[in-house]
């Protein structure tokens, strides 16, 4: 019963879906499906959301270490939830948009969301030299090989690429690094790209094909198979 | 050195007072409400707050830390209402909720399909019970069946019949002969050799490439070579991909300064 | 190379000796801090941005192609402009839009304005105001250049003016009914023009373009697009595509060979090339790092031989 | 001099009658244009293949004139000839919505309400004959009126084939569309909703006819009405075929070779460096005394990465409850940590340590990328994990936290599908699985043989890739190029 349910259901739901691809009164099935998880995602967010304040309640509670950040993050969710739930500041009724501008939620999201997201992946651009220093060495082959490429698509993406290699003749123009950077992107990165995403294709396929199957469980809490 | 942490907030308090009086008097040219000159004065202390993290974890990166991991999860939750409950759901099951909402009541004959999702999403809530936890499996299957059947075809559809399709590619472009050929050969970009020397490397370099995630036959003799070519492909592409983003990165990062320099400072643009 | 002030002089000095320093370091097989990084990556952004720091930019073949094809264009020929973008792509495309459009426009070449994307006629409008009104204002809408606005049906527009413009755009985008444009006269289709320029980077775009358009008339066909999509397009080079603006360096680089032969537009806004500033000298140091860190790599690997 | 005379008088006689003959030339002309082009021929409208019904395709032969000829069509229209019963239908529906509309707001009592009442009501009487009881109470009003509207909208829609069957008495011809000059064939698609305007009845007899136009609207030439011709869904679509067979031919691999396993052949799977990092870097934590920190990724619980990283979890958890090490797992989905919480539990149990759990092991952080990565970066440099594994959907800060993780001095494994994020894990992390490695990494794991059947399956199907691709690129030196294109041709 608690294990054969799920499964029975998995392998029925994934079966007509298959079906109804072919069958064109079918056809729309498949968004009717993922709306329902939209619908069942917004249950989730009420355990994800009492996950949440339970973790920091109880980091407050048992006073573990950095206890009163967890003060922040308790005021911030409680504020921003108030904000959008009850629309609080929103021009117009009830059927207002929820980010109307000039509301308190508009206003916190552009204000304290926005920024800390950007400026987090503006770090990426530290964090990319920094990567790039310590892992670009030619400790063996493969590492050279990765090494030199990103070497040269650097170098041609600054204008001493060009600069580098003026004085090549027309008829070897292809070495010249901007050109063998392009040739660079536009052919073995092509392939490997293109290698890549067949395997995955198929990977996708075959792992599909083992849910339905009942064959893979380990998303219904089983280890392994 | 205790009291240092101590001389530190006081100073960052002092500048934070410092910066949104500024801005408020219009002490940077430009006239703000009070309001408007906190804001800024916020976004920029968030901005560097989060930035400090690259000299070291800190007090600062905590507060900025966990103000956006509760503003954030309160952020999603408030959009999963309005747009899914409110905006989907309500307009499906009950005329006097869609009526409260003020969201056009949708009468339909499938309707109670509805149904399904509302049973599902509770039964997910099960697992706050100490007995029923189980039943959060059943949801679960639902998904995921749905979505192992959604990949299933339209991954054979997308990624393999049209990646097939598109690896027909003929190796030798425009040809006129070998005379023609070797009489005016060049390495001039989008010459004649090098567009073959371009189909060759596609064509090798996707053969090569599976053939490296071929994973139930050992990798030995030939077909070890080929997987080895294979790996070097991939390497070529991992490395030439990452070369090919930091332009994208310092854009980022150019983004963010011009904000502090412009926005806040007021000292650019 | 650098357009010579003091303060410029002065970080690149300071970004110079820095690297060197720590290349010095590095023979000696000390490893770098990673904050140190940080700080090279802080100061080669920053200090661009405040010193505002250019480099001159030589156009490589493929952005010199679209350039000489423009610059060998008689007074008078018909070039279509197509503007498929939205202001997300903007800080990438807009530069090169405005640049190709000034080209087209100093050389007195009548241009035909049109948009694939409903986003498109936002950014073209911001390309008017930029260039044509400002720098261009004695130029007269229906006879030196024309805006035909938003078609919606992406390859499907592209489909019908391959032989009929009108049949697509009866009128432009102010309603003047294509009969009595001037710049218009003898234009049937897509065939009449002398060089169809796509700026965008999704799809409709330039491969749209070149599969609908530029292979069935043979009408010479380019573009500028995102750098992420660049590389799909370099394919179609130099057959099927005569030139590419390939993101935010294809920008610069046209910016600055255009300028460079047009000295007339010396003091033209330059976004691109400023862009380039931070980009290309944060490139140097992270090209510098990865040189340092071979060193590094080399030197330990001796040491640990040697002992 | 009489010579000179009769030489003039034959000129002047000469030129009246060029004269003369011209004009009769331009009254020709005239007549010619205004004289309707040839009109098209072969006029054919069949259902629409393919599809859920509710579309009739009409095609034609073009006018000779058209191109060719004069030169005077300029395009074409299409008619459809539609009974007077379509008018009603469509009236019904107007006051059906219009009535479904005023439902809600009929506490409302202001004059402009009242007013739409009214009306609503006069459009009623029009068309209904049954008339309704008009209390005092609108709602019981409003809903009595709304049911007779429905019913009489399906016994309109009832009606309609009969109605159709009926052409060409009491209905009238109804222009649908234009199409310029040189198209030959036109898609007369409508809603499959009858509560959609455009709505476009099954199993109804319709005619068609084409006009085509001049410059002058007065002036075309009409074909003979082509009919009856009706519409209807198709159960099976042809358009797939391709996948359908694709679909057939990996599922019978897969359980082909799933079989064959089950009988117990020894099938080989090569090694998998990450996988196999993964026991020694969970000794290690243990010797450092240090947590394993895993991340399952930015992926939803129905993602592939994910569920294959489930299993990789489950597979750590294990080792970690036999080691007695600290387990952190940080999660960016609420259902993503629900079924998390499972595994990991679970494999406690197996391990013979269930009460070693606890619930705060797994726990969810944010649904916001960033706030995601900030709040992991926060632990990695408080808790110093020994071994950093991260599996599963991977977008922007994939390399956000493998330097950190770096910087935290972790042995980090990492595994995703996420093209666009592999290099960066390639260049921060220890080891990683690339792609379809992840996917391999569950069957490997698991060690069972049906799961090594599937991965068989796996490998036959990218043979059968490249054999095609092989076959396509002589293909494409043999004129026959078109055969594999075709083969491979899905429409829609």
């Amino acid at each position: 019963m608690r294990r054969e349910v799920p499964l029975i259901i998995t392998i029925l739901v994934g079966t007509v879906l298959i079906i109804s691809v072919f069958i064109p009164p079918l056809e729309s099935l498949g968004e009717s499906f993922t709306l329902f998880f939209d619908i069942i995602a917004v249950f989730a967010f009420f355990l994800g959301g009492g996950n949440l304040v339970r973790v920091h309640v109880l980091k407050l509670a048992k006073k573990k270490r950095d206890w009163p950040f967890s003060i922040v993050t308790l005021v911030g969710f409680g504020v921003m939830l108030a904000a959008g739930l009850f629309k609080i500041g929103n021009p117009g009724d009830i059927a207002a948009s929820v980010t109307a501008e000039g509301s308190l939620f508009n206003m916190i999201y552009r204000n304290v969301f926005v920024p800390l997201g950007s400026t987090m992946y503006a770090l990426l651009a530290f964090f990319v030299a920094s990567a790039s220093y310590r892992a670009f060495r030619a400790k063996n082959r493969e590492a050279t090989i990765l090494l030199v490429a990103a070497f040269i698509i650097l170098l041609g993406s600054t204008p001493f690429g060009a600069w580098l290699t003026i004085w090549m003749p027309e008829s070897m123009s292809i070495l010249e690094i901007p050109n063998l950077a392009v040739w660079i992107m536009s052919s073995p990165n092509m392939a490997g790209q293109r290698a890549i995403m067949i395997g995955i294709g198929l990977g996708v396929v075959s792992m599909s094909l083992r849910l339905i199957l009942g064959i893979e469980r380990s998303y219904l809490g089983e280890d392994g198979a | 050195m205790k009291n240092l942490k101590w001389f530190v907030l006081a100073a960052v308090c002092i500048l934070f007072a410092v910066s949104w009086f500024a801005k408020a008097s219009g002490g940077d040219g430009v006239d703000n409400s009070v309001l408007d000159a906190f804001l800024v004065t916020l976004a920029a202390f968030l901005t560097l707050a989060i930035m400090s993290f690259l000299y070291q974890d800190n007090p600062y990166y905590k507060f900025a830390e966990h103000l956006f991991v509760g503003v954030s999860a309160a952020y999603w939750m408030c959009l999963g209402f309005w747009s899914t409950v409110v905006g989907n759901l309500f307009p499906r099951i009950s005329e006097g909720l869609s009526n409260f909402f003020l969201v056009p009541y949708q009468p339909g004959p499938l309707n109670f399909f509805f149904a399904i999702p509302i049973i599902l999403g509770i039964l997910l809530l099960m697992r706050l019970s100490p007995k029923g936890g189980w039943l959060s499996r059943w949801p679960l299957a639902f998904i995921v069946g749905t979505t192992a059947g959604l990949n299933f075809v339209r991954y054979l559809r997308s990624d393999f019949v049209k990646q097939i399709s598109s690896t027909f590619v003929p190796l030798v472009v425009d040809w006129q002969g070998f005379g023609h050929f070797f009489s005016n050969i060049s390495l001039t970009a989008g010459g004649p050799l090098v567009m073959m020397l371009t189909n060759l490397v596609i064509f090798i370099g996707v053969f090569c490439g599976i053939v490296y995630f071929f994973f139930s036959k050992e990798h030995t003799g030939v077909f070890g070579k080929a997987s080895r070519v294979g790996i070097w492909i991939l390497m070529i592409t991992f490395g030439a991909s990452f070369g090919y983003t930091v332009m994208g990165r310092i854009s980022l990062l150019v983004g963010r300064l011009t904000f502090l320099f412009t926005d806040w400072l007021g000292i650019i643009g | 190379m650098v357009h010579n002030n003091v303060g410029v002089i002065i970080t690149l000095l300071v970004i110079a000796g820095g690297l060197v320093w720590l290349l010095v370091r590095s023979f000696r097989g000390k490893e770098i801090d990673r904050r140190v990084i940080f700080l090279f990556i802080m100061v080669s952004v920053a200090a661009p941005l405040l010193a505002t720091i250019t480099f001159k930019f030589t156009a490589t073949p493929i952005v010199e192609a679209l350039y000489d094809k423009i610059e060998a264009l008689p007074e008078g020929s018909t070039v279509l402009l197509s503007f498929d973008f939205d202001p997300a792509m903007a800080p990438e495309v807009q530069p090169m839009a405005n640049v190709v459009t000034r080209h087209c426009l100093e050389k007195n070449i009548k241009i035909v304005f049109m948009c694939l994307w409903a986003t498109g006629q936002g950014q073209l409008e911001i390309t008017l105001d930029q260039v044509l009104r400002r720098d261009f204002a004695h130029k007269i809408d229906g006879v030196d250049y024309v805006n035909m606005g938003y078609k919606a049906g992406n390859e499907g527009v592209l489909n019908v003016i391959v032989t009929d413009f009108e049949k697509m755009f009866p009128t432009d985008v102010n309603t003047t009914p294509y009969g009595d444009i001037e710049i218009l006269q003898g234009v049937n289709s897509c065939k009449d023009m002398d060089l169809i320029v796509s700026f965008g980077g999704g799809r409709p775009g330039i491969k749209e373009w070149i599969l609908f358009v530029g292979d069935p008339t043979g009408v010479p066909s380019a573009g500028g697009v995102a750098a992420v999509v660049a590389p799909q397009l370099y394919p179609y080079y130099p057959r099927q595509l005569m030139g590419l603006l390939g993101g935010i360096k294809g920008a610069a680089e046209y910016e600055s060979h255009f300028r460079e032969r047009h000295p007339n537009h010396a003091d033209m806004d330059t976004p691109a090339i400023i862009m380039m500033g931070p980009q290309t000298i944060a490139h140097i140091v992270i090209i510098a790092f990865i040189i340092i860190g071979n060193v590094l790599f080399f030197m330990n690997r001796r040491r640990g031989a040697r002992s | 001099m009489r010579y000179v005379l009769r030489c003039v008088l034959v000129a002047a006689l000469l030129i009246c009658g060029t004269a003369y003959a011209q004009t009769e030339d331009m009254v020709e002309d005239t007549v010619m244009t205004a004289m309707a082009p040839a009109p098209a021929t072969n006029v054919n409208a069949f259902d629409t293949d393919n599809d859920h019904g509710h579309s009739v395709t009409v095609t034609w032969d073009l006018s000779v004139d058209d191109g060719g000829g004069t030169g005077a069509v300029t395009g074409y229209e299409i008619h459809r000839w539609s009974p007077a019963e379509m008018v009603t239908l469509d009236s019904l529906r107007g006051l059906l919505s219009a009535v479904e509309a005023e439902l809600p707001n009929v506490a409302d009592s202001s004059a402009e309400a009242n007013l739409r009442r009214d009306s609503l009501r006069l459009r009623y009487a029009a068309l209904i004959a049954t008339s309704v009881a008009v209390g005092d109470d609108l709602d019981t009003e409003m809903k009595a009126r709304r049911a007779a509207v429905k019913e009489a909208f399906l016994a309109a829609l009832d009606g309609l084939p009969a109605a159709h069957a009926r052409y060409p008495e009491n209905g009238n011809w109804q222009l649908l569309g234009k199409v310029a000059a040189g198209v030959s064939t036109y898609s007369d698609a409508g809603g499959k909703e009858p509560t959609a305007s455009s709505f476009i009845p099954d199993y109804c007899g319709f005619h068609y006819k084409v006009h085509a136009l001049t410059a002058d609207e007065t002036v075309y030439g009409e074909t003979a009405p082509f009919g009856p011709v009706e519409c209807y869904g198709q159960w099976f679509n042809t358009g797939r075929v391709p996948v359908l067979l694709a679909v057939l031919i990996f599922g019978a691999l897969t359980i082909i070779f799933v079989s064959i396993a089950r009988r117990g052949a020894d099938l080989y799977v090569r090694p998998l460096a990450g996988i196999e990092a993964v026991d020694d870097a969970i000794g290690r934590a243990t010797e450092m005394g240090r947590p394993i920190l895993y991340v399952l990724g930015l992926g939803t619980a129905a993602d592939v990465a994910t569920i294959a990283s489930f299993t990789i979890l489950g597979r750590v958890a294990k080792r970690v409850a036999e080691y007695q090490t600290a387990l952190i797992v940080p999660t960016y989905e609420p259902i993503v940590m629900t079924v998390a919480q499972e595994v990991v539990k679970s494999s406690y149990l197996d391990a013979g340590r269930p009460d070693d759990y606890k619930d705060d092991t797994v726990f969810f952080v944010t649904q916001s990328q960033f706030a995601y990565v900030a709040a992991v970066n926060g632990i990695m440099l408080r808790e110093l994990p020994a071994t950093c594994v991260y599996m599963g959907k991977f977008f922007a800060e994939s390399l956000l936290l493998a330097e950190t993780g770096a910087l935290a001095g972790s042995i980090q494994i990492a595994g995703t599908d996420e093209i666009a994020q592999i290099p960066f894990f390639i260049v921060a992390c220890d080891y990683t699985l690339i792609g379809e490695e992840l996917y391999a990494a569950s069957a490997y794991l698991g060690r069972e043989p049906i799961l090594l059947g599937s991965l068989k399956a796996q490998d036959y199907a990218k043979a059968a890739v490249v054999v095609f691709a092989l076959a396509g690129l002589l293909a494409s030196y043999a004129s026959w190029g078109h055969v594999f294109t075709d083969l491979f041709k899905v429409t829609n």
